[in-house]
């Protein structure tokens, strides 16, 4: 399942709809906003063209890594410090295919799918510096 | 024709996340954003370089395609169309 | 925190705990009774040692890979198809580190910690061939 | 003197999870395992080769330390130590 969305991430949810009897790994990745001097970060998403890049990703990853299951989710708009803006969950038979599979819905994401980060401190906003082309 | 603008990031900004363009007869991709450049203050600097090259961290969809601004800034939009600006991509 | 017992293992308080405000990354890994066509599986520890052996590869994870926390539980007792035998937490300023604390904890865990799988099955149990030594 | 004998897995079917043995004066790791050959069925031919060797799946641990079946098997036992004995590793 894919979500972008304003609201929570639930990766407890997330893993528990990943888990499969057939699945003896699951991996999970979470991204939060990390506190090296700001105050908090916001979040925007293409979201239409966010969703079907992510799900491209998450098929890509399904038949790549024979993965039982994945699940992604990007959080937008106004993040505390410490709050989730990203989480992938990826189930397999194996561990290796549940480590690869996750890495490689992360490093397209960040790659692929149009969403941008600004940090927001005391001295205002700044949009992170974007590599994804 | 009315072709529909959207931007992201700090093209969102300068142009808003969404607006409508109402554009002359058959224009080019480089036309619309010649155009924005003419009527959004900020946005020819921010686009741009001082050459008039469109800089190489602007990214361009039409209609939730990505072009290649090298090639594609001579496609010929068509009523509806749909163009989305942004800086790379910084997700995750 | 290091945790061998035969109460179900609750993956998402350990997340919880292992997450920082300095911590970018949580990367967490779950591993279940995976059903190739056993009943269920019995998980012996030889708890005292497993526990500190587990607690020096947390400290190890923890200096080479500058984690900022690390969690592992280890299941024991009889497990169902589809229950978690083991979760591994890991967060770090940044995801490389924290994926690397969670492969590095888990291979370790499985060549240095004294804990052995018996696969049940309607033929009977059979004792899964250990790798660590 | 009393040695306390832990054994895990297929050695714990074989021997039970924890028992005490007594052996008479100094002993060596050799002469406990030697004794327990003796008085629990099964354990020689789990533990040693036909020939008399200890299979390599055996491990061995005194007093939470492993130690080394090709060079520590002499090393002397003292009362109140702790022998665990099990196969290869296999959590996670």
């Amino acid at each position: 399942m894919i979500e972008i969305a304003e609201k929570e991430i639930s990766l407890d949810r997330m893993i528990q709809r990943a888990r499969r009897n057939e699945a003896g790994a699951v991996v999970s990745f979470l991204g939060t906003v990390r506190d090296d001097g700001i105050e908090g970060m916001e979040v925007e998403a293409f979201r239409d063209a966010a969703l079907s890049e992510l799900e491209a990703i998450r098929l890509e990853a399904m038949s790549r890594f024979s993965l039982t299951a994945a699940e992604v989710a990007h959080r937008t708009g106004s993040l505390a410090v410490g709050e989730s803006i990203v989480a992938i969950v990826c189930s397999a038979a194996h561990r290796e295919e549940a480590f690869s599979g996750c890495r490689y819905i992360l490093e397209e994401l960040k790659s692929r799918a149009p969403l941008w980060k600004k940090e927001i401190s005391a001295e205002g906003g700044r949009w992170v510096e974007g590599h994804g082309r | 024709m009315k072709i529909k603008v959207l931007a992201f990031a700090a093209f969102g900004e300068i142009l808003g996340r969404e607006r409508e363009v109402e554009l002359k007869g058959d224009a080019s991709v480089r036309e619309l954003l010649e155009t924005l450049a003419s009527i959004v203050p900020g946005f020819r600097e921010a686009a741009f370089e001082p050459t008039g090259i469109l800089r190489d961290y602007v990214l361009l969809m039409v209609n939730r395609k990505r072009i290649d601004p090298e090639r594609d800034l001579s496609r010929i939009l068509a009523e509806g169309d749909e163009l989305a600006i942004f800086p790379p991509l910084a997700g995750g």
